[in-house]
């Protein structure tokens, strides 16, 4: 019998090592795992990659995360989101390196990684200096610059319901990076507001098939 | 000569949008733009965490949490409005399907070069968030934006001095002073503020400026 | 006011001209917009690319328009479903160009084209004769090939139901190709079973945004 | 001795499948793997039109003209599946995302090549479906055909002789004579039918056999 669901933090993170990169979803505060994100502070590990759209706000969820010193390396397109006093310090001490990427290139990056495209070539950024280093070429008489899919050892997501399949559907703009990262990690770890049973969610209307998915954590 | 003031800035942008339109609202005084939609048009807005179809800010009572954004500030959802993932609507953004991209920028170009997310003199991180890929993909990209700096620096350019966000994409700008186009050969007045002459506005601009034979007044209401 | 609802078979395929390719929805028959594929037959265009995923059944839909001669063209993945008599008479008689696709590359050169990528790296078929005369190149040691985007100037597609934005929703599998040629045509007409008022569809459950869809046209 | 019928060699296959794996079950003899999944196993059945959780045929009366698998049959959908689009579904399989392909052949290299789509002589037009992305993608592809070919040909090759599907990708191969592992050192025997030696069947494979120490009788149920 398949049953993702898993009961507590340890058993959702089980595996996590050092140098691990997790996708984190949400867009701002909305659609954030929260719950998730701060348990990967009390484990022992170091070195991580984080990606995730902005740095987190206040002292909470990924920035509480950026802040206990164990993101060796941010991946995002726009660190400073609403109180953005923990990057603010980071980025004034050079205490964290950051990648910045246009925002629809780390969303596709994550789809080819999902997908297994090997890499893609896109107009966004390419006559800008984030494209300084990378291959360019001009198709259709237009410049494009080449982008390399982007994996997640974990991705730590955010949804409303679940079934023990994993199945996942999500409120309004709280959807946002979710399912996308959901599809490119290695493990996706989800924190739910609700378990459903197996069969509840509308077939036509489930956003994240749980074949994407391999925990399930009930969190506040 | 009054300049105008942020609202009817917005205001002016507003009355572009045309009948059916899907548009792209940045952060910031194009958030504004919202408020000022002429009636009788549906026009679509586009929010790039995932909703089609975004409505202005909640009534008391209605807020929810998980409805914001691009800013990040509450939203609704208008009857047609959907939900997508951030994938999906970035496929919106970069593959051509949004009419009207309006942001706000630093500088502009006389070719359309977009320079909007980052200074030379960076204390703080920067952050480039959907403008390049709004810059690449959006059929339109129309620039709101305060004619000078707050130093009183000119933002309307020969060339651009700031890091790029896209080159040749802007097509239209509007500032507190006026309305230009970025045309083949160009910029272009299409509109000025009462009191405001073209040799006046050049001084005020780097880029050269042609006065367009049919230029109006540019005389928003009250805001 | 956003009014997509067109009033009959001119209205929907109005623009239509020779030389256009024309994104066929469908897998086998189910989701197939046999009514809007038929209708192309009473036009006079000539020289269409037809992509579909198959070559049509019998003399319906989109084997009657590949009879009528009017394609040039076919790019597909698999060309024999069931009653294939159409396509094994024109290739008997070499009277059509097939280009043969896999599967998975014609959708995601279509999903190219919806989304301003212009080209990717794709293991799939890279170290097969469909490769021959395509750029390869070996991504983290294993061979990828360079294929292009597959734009159409027609998507003609079929949805259950739609509102006057041109929100789509469809039936089970019939969902198929849809939303992806939906995404991919420059102008996409949508055969559906039902109108319904603006607002009707679940904004959490509408699969194909309205921004994709240019006519919608009830057709049984 | 007696070969196996094609439904022993699906229910042979459908064994090797285990609690929770996501299977895409090619057209033809490999749709017969879904008659046969082992009681008390959860196998969730991909099919690459757009639907995860597929059931077997309907019961007269529930047949839904637009729920069909991806060899055009009429389907069903068990509770916790769900449908979805061609790119998402051919996202999962090109992506990694599905355990185990079993498809039929025409033939099987030592190395584990895959021919499945063209033969030399093509009176009709060929077709490759989606057998490239499972080549490509699926973490396992496992093979479902006869042992030899009507003509007597031999399938299981050192070199495959007709276009290939992929390089290196199969790791199994059920026939009705046999299970073979396709190892890094060549072709295995797993299992083979009663009444036959490795002997006997080398004379029957093009590929090199090696034995394996714990080989066992390949012995299905009537069927």
């Amino acid at each position: 019998m398949i049953n993702k669901i898993v009961d507590g933090f340890a058993a959702a993170l089980a595996g996590m090592k050092d140098g691990d990169t997790l996708l984190c979803g949400g867009f701002g505060a909305v659609g954030e795992a929260f719950a998730l994100i701060e348990a990967v502070i009390a484990l022992d590990v170091r070195d991580l990659t984080v990606v995730c759209n902005n740095a987190g706000s206040g002292l909470v969820g990924v920035a509480a995360l950026l802040k206990s010193g164990k993101a060796r390396k941010l991946i995002c397109s726009y660190p400073r989101s609403s109180d953005p006093q923990v990057i603010d310090d980071l980025y004034a001490r050079r205490a964290i390196e950051i990648e910045l990427v246009p925002q629809g290139t780390l969303s596709e990056r994550m789809r080819a990684a999902a997908g297994g495209i090997g890499g893609f070539f896109t107009r966004a950024g390419a006559d800008t200096q984030l494209a300084d280093g990378k291959e360019r070429r001009e198709i259709d008489g237009k410049l494009h610059v080449f982008e390399k899919p982007l994996h997640g050892d974990f991705a730590l997501i955010k949804a409303h319901r679940a079934d023990r399949w994993g199945n996942l559907v999500y409120r309004k703009s709280a959807r946002n990076f979710n399912p996308l990262m959901a599809m490119a990690g290695k493990t996706t770890v989800a924190q739910v507001d609700e378990i459903v049973e197996l069969g509840a969610l509308d077939p036509e209307a489930i956003v994240t098939p749980g074949i994407f998915v391999d925990r399930v954590l009930v969190a506040p | 000569m009054t300049p105008l003031t942020r609202r009817q800035m917005a205001w002016r942008a507003a009355q572009d949008l045309r009948d059916g339109q899907y548009v792209n609202l940045g952060i910031g005084m194009p958030t504004l733009v919202s408020d000022y939609l002429p009636p009788g048009r549906e026009i679509v807005l586009h929010s790039e965490n995932g909703i089609l179809g975004m409505g202005g800010a909640p009534r008391p009572g209605e807020e929810d949490r998980d409805l914001i954004n691009a800013g990040k500030g509450l939203a609704t959802l208008l009857p047609g409005g959907a939900f997508f993932h951030h994938n999906d609507s970035f496929l919106m953004i970069r593959g051509g399907h949004i009419d009207v991209s309006i942001m706000g920028a630093y500088e502009v170009s006389a070719s359309g070069d977009l320079a909007n997310w980052a200074t030379n003199v960076e204390t703080l991180a920067p952050g480039v968030g959907g403008a390049m890929d709004l810059a690449a993909g959006a059929i339109e990209v129309r620039v709101l934006m305060e004619h000078n700096g707050k130093d009183g620096s000119k933002r309307i350019r020969q060339a651009c001095t700031l890091p790029l966000t896209g080159k040749s994409c802007v097509t239209r700008v509007y500032t507190n002073l006026a309305v230009l186009d970025i045309a083949r050969d160009g910029v272009v007045v299409r509109e000025m503020i009462e009191g405001l002459d073209v040799e006046a506005l050049q001084k005020l601009t780097d880029a050269k400026l042609a006065l367009a034979n049919d230029w109006k007044k540019l005389t928003p209401p009250a805001l």
